[in-house]
């Protein structure tokens, strides 16, 4: 059963993914015009999996995730002006220009950090909800990972000492099918990551990750019963990313057609229809959503266009905390 | 004036610590029920509970990364990696981790995180249980490293570990686990970032650290006989290394050996050499010496190891070379 | 159902074991006679899950294993001397003298080593299965561990490699319910380490390590699949060590009276009775072939107490092969 | 005389090894059918077929520990370990048990096996991706580690390094991988263990690697015109180092600058300043100085990774420093 949000947090979440999917196309624009340096890793197809996450947390809550990682901090809130100052390296970016796309961070919104090292932000996570475990703050920790990720050594430890523990702890499997530019299935042996909680007496999850209400309803659940002091879950949300692996792939090694069937279940789209179903939106409101989501995004790269890098001295600064 | 061993010194500090902050944490494989596999930590279990005091699936990267996550949210965690050896299993986490975290955030976050770990050879332990650390984990600025000497300087300096808003790693030596030595009773939490002339001298100085300075010291000793002044310093802190002080001696003696208990290469003591070779180089009146393993690793064989750990007659002979050559 | 060996295969396996199981006990005595320097981890209760998995064993398989390994060694072939030689550091020893008694190793009987790190060994072991793959050798790679190094990274990243590639390897947990001091339970949420073949799609039977047949039996199955190109399986052997951790541990974790229960399973006794109920030992041939193994391990410790210890100069061979 | 890209180079080597010897084989992360992260390989699994050319799942500790349970099973692998930033995640494989099974085992086995990486900063790859590893590896005796500056050294230091039966990392530099040059027909596999002078020069040393020797080179160039001749080392083989090729250079010019693309502290620079201290001190007629990271990061910024990187500037700059300190 999946639970329909409010209609305030469906038009949250639904002007959420707009403006995500819109950043993240301008995102790619800047790196191919050579206006960024560097690379990136676009999230585009999987924005459901940030926004029902997201709609499921509370304030206090901590998020662990990946150099795919846009999508999670628009979700939470981070504003887009300090991601794109950050993508332009600029003083105003997210991490004062220091960490660039693979690095999207806001501890006041609780994103603890996205890692370019696979797997390594799943015990990050794990300590966040160890803190909140022994302060008994309530709170859960949220982990973000790909299917790829479920291979490495990390991941292993970290669900095996979450639920030894019994950490109030989440972890969000985005399958999207490719680790890179493999197939999943040449390199993982089961067809479902869900599965692997077997080895940890962990609950594991599987969920239609292009459906932003289906996310939240199985987050929601898990997340309650971790507050709840009954230990973590592994939820593993089936997606699609459009785009290639990072900025220059062109995704040469996708099965022919696969793109068009899943751009057919497209995450803005299921909400969207669900809300003009429950007429809660129309076509007209929604082009001007789109709009809105367009100006913010133009306005956040005008502004960070703007904004000066930091002082070299900055380089020194932060190694260590001083004081 | 209370002497303890420096194994009592370790629990001590993490006692301390433990009562004055409850958001001080503590845990690795075997560290709580059982109190350690050095017999580091008994008791700390039964009295600060389960909650704060923890045991650990055999886990060495979810152990580092859980207490860098735990530290950036509010507690103070201290980690056992237990073998030194064992860093290289979980160095992901301490160098592109730990180490990184507050800066690739631009800052956001403290990291008061403390590692402890035991090195060191002369046990029979074997190629994979005798290693010393501080070398591998100095390339990644952003972690602190220390490496206490005597039991005063354990405590002092794991409590001051405990205190910083950065992470540190302590290195216990095995082999000094049962050295005792006197802890006055007001020792405070001690800065890190200091180096301490052990003994003074005039004609050479030596610097090592943990079971090389103590051997450096009966060196010192011995040579005093044979009317040869060494200074002794022990490092007592990697990171931040305290330059002046070995420069200040260089600036005196003139003559300079630096003994590892490690392999030659990217070893800390070329970072001391280094130091003499640019910022000391118009002192030098003489080659400096490293006394090390050189490229040879530690072998189980008791005669074995007895001679690829640097020891006393190989830091004389080492000493004598530096004021003969010039 | 379980293979019943030839009477020379009992035999043998019933002489290795006893063997074991005196070596071991002598090795204790030298230790804490200090005659050795350092540490040892003994096997002692163990000794079924190493001679039945060798008798399963054949020419160009290759095995790894861990510090507590004495009984894998001796399984697969070490000779007394060359153990009790690498045990004392003496030149005559199965590693020169450079491993010690956490790295019994013997390339000429297909023992590529045994590891100090706990979870390495297993990786290590995947290379062989694949050179077995590549080559088409028709080999087969083992490789020993415990329960507790299940929950290391290590064993994830092998297990999943081993399945992808259907590599020609059987991965065997000796479940002795310890690791260190930490009763299983503590560190691992599941009750039986078998069931984390499920992760790899891999099968995962669990067999009475106090048995060397069962565990014989089960090996060979799982053998002759991986021989077949079916690839790898996980198998579990419920076991118990007798003694401490290592050298000096009293084991005062145990739980009361669970040691002995143990005991009324002891591996030797259950091969030496079923011997005795099929007519093909009695009790006096079994004093006999007692006393001949406590004579060749006297021999093999006085022999080795003859050695002499490695040169100097050992110390700067073999670092790096010369040639 | 045919000229090829750095990239190209990797690629014949590889070719050329796995054409000529049917125990060569190659896996890591995307490397056969995708061609690698950086295109290096591409066309090899096409070639030689899904036994010998794999595809790895995302798990390091496991692609160094296969590559090494083949190396001493009869197969020659070549491990690819996509950025060096990677070697962290696989260190335990690499130190405890790469590095050490030869020895440990007292000579059992050969371990012909070689790992590639791509490091180095300069492309806005950020503080996890950009960094410089020959450092970590090299307190680990039994791994030899190479870092080639060029399209013919990375030709024949790659065929000389799967040649090899001994345990080598060959470091390739992101930044060079569009570079070409001239890689003669006839260039056989090298031997490992040489440093090359890449330009003669009578005034100060400067030794380096990679992306910072051709910054050095430049360096010398401009130095050139103010009258100041350098004379620049290429690295090449980190272990077995070449003190001799260093040595004999101090010898001439008395004066010495080591740049590295890393952190200052436990870094090779300090082996060289070192080497000099000892074995060069009489020779010395100036401080050393290391053109190194210092104790900074890799930040994602533009400007900031620009600065912290070694440049021409700064290189320049040191080298007058050392002339006009004496
Ligand atoms: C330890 C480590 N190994 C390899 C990489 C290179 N790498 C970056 S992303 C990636 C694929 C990850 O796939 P998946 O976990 O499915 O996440 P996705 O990129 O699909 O979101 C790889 C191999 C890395 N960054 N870290
Ligand atoms: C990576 C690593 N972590 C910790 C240790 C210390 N240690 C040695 S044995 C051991 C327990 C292993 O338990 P298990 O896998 O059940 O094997 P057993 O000793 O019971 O045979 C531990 C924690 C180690 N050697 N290596
Ligand atoms: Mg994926
Ligand atoms: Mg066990």
């Amino acid at each position: 059963m999946i639970t329909s949000l409010p209609i305030e947090r469906r038009q949250q979440a639904l002007r959420l993914m707009i403006e995500t999917r819109l950043a993240e196309e301008k995102i790619q624009e800047l790196f191919l015009a050579n206006l960024i340096r560097g690379t990136t890793h676009l999230a585009i197809g999987h924005e459901a999996v940030a926004v029902g996450t997201a709609a499921a947390l509370i304030t206090g809550d901590k998020v662990t995730c990946t150099y795919r990682g846009h999508h999670h901090a628009l979700a939470l809130g981070m504003s887009l002006r300090a991601m794109m100052g950050e993508m332009m390296g600029k003083e105003a970016g997210a991490c004062k220009g220091k960490g660039g796309s693979m690095h999207m961070t806001d501890a006041s919104i609780g994103l603890l950090g996205a890692n370019a090292i696979v797997g390594a932000q799943l015990p990050i996570a794990m300590g966040a909800a160890l803190t909140a475990q022994v302060k008994k703050t309530g709170g859960i920790a949220v982990t973000f990972f790909g299917e790829g990720a479920s291979n490495i050594g990390a991941f292993h430890e970290a669900l095996n000492m979450a639920s030894v523990w019994k950490l109030p702890a989440l972890f969000i499997c985005e399958n999207n099918l490719y680790g890179e530019y493999s197939v999943w299935s040449k390199t993982t042996p089961v067809q479902d990551i869900a599965v692997r909680g077997t080895s940890y007496a962990m609950p594991g999850v599987i969920v239609d990750g292009q459906d932003a209400e289906a996310v939240y309803t199985v987050v929601k659940a898990a997340g309650d019963r971790a507050r709840a002091g009954e230990g973590p879950s592994l939820i593993e949300c089936k997606t699609y990313r459009y785009r290639g692996h990072s900025r220059t792939d062109t995704a040469p090694y996708r099965k022919q057609g696969e793109l068009d069937e899943w751009l057919k279940r497209d995450p803005i789209d299921i909400l969207k229809a669900r809300m003009i179903a429950d007429s809660q939106l129309d076509e007209v409101e929604f082009a001007e959503m789109r709009q809105a989501a367009e100006m913010a995004v133009v306005d956040a790269v005008e502004w960070a266009k703007q904004q000066p890098y930091p002082p070299v001295e900055a380089l020194y600064a932060d190694v260590y905390y001083e004081g | 004036m209370p002497e303890m061993t420096y194994r009592e010194a370790v629990a001590k500090a993490l006692t301390d610590e433990l009562a004055s902050d409850p958001d001080v944490i503590f845990f690795g494989e075997d560290v709580a029920e059982a109190g350690g596999v050095f017999k580091v930590t008994p008791g700390l279990y039964e009295r600060f509970g389960p909650d704060r005091v923890r045991d650990t699936p055999i886990s060495e990267q979810a152990i580092i990364g859980t207490a860098l996550g735990a530290a950036i949210t509010g507690l103070r965690p201290v980690a056992e990696l237990m073998f030194a050896d064992f860093v290289p299993v979980a160095l992901d986490q301490l160098a592109n981790q730990v180490a990184k975290y507050r800066y690739m955030s631009g800052g956001q976050f403290v990291v008061p995180l403390t590692v402890r770990a035991a090195q060191g050879g002369g046990n029979g332990f074997g190629t994979q249980h005798s290693q010393c650390a501080e070398s591998w984990l100095m390339n990644f600025p952003g972690i602190k490293v220390v490496s206490p000497s005597t039991p005063v300087d354990m405590y002092g300096l794991l409590r001051g570990a405990i205190r910083e808003n950065n992470p540190v790693f302590v290195l216990e030596h095995k082999g000094l686990y049962n050295m005792k030595g006197e802890v006055p009773d007001d020792t405070a939490p001690m800065k890190l970032g200091e180096s301490k002339v052990m003994r003074e001298g005039t004609d050479v100085t030596v610097v090592a650290s943990q079971l090389m300075m103590h051997r450096s010291l009966e060196a010192a000793e011995q040579l005093a006989r044979e009317d040869i002044s060494c200074e002794v310093i022990d490092v007592r802190s990697f990171v931040p290394l305290d330059k002046a002080t070995i420069l200040h001696s260089l600036a005196k003696t003139n003559h300079l050996v630096v003994v590892e208990e490690a392999p030659h290469q990217a070893g800390w003591g070329g970072d001391i050499a280094s130091l003499a070779a640019d910022e000391g180089v118009y002192w030098l009146a003489a080659p400096v010496k490293r006394v090390n393993m050189g490229a040879a690793l530690i072998a189980y064989s008791p005669p074995l190891e007895d001679e690829v750990l640097p020891n006393v007659g190989r830091i004389m002979r080492a000493v004598k070379s530096v004021l003969t050559d010039a």
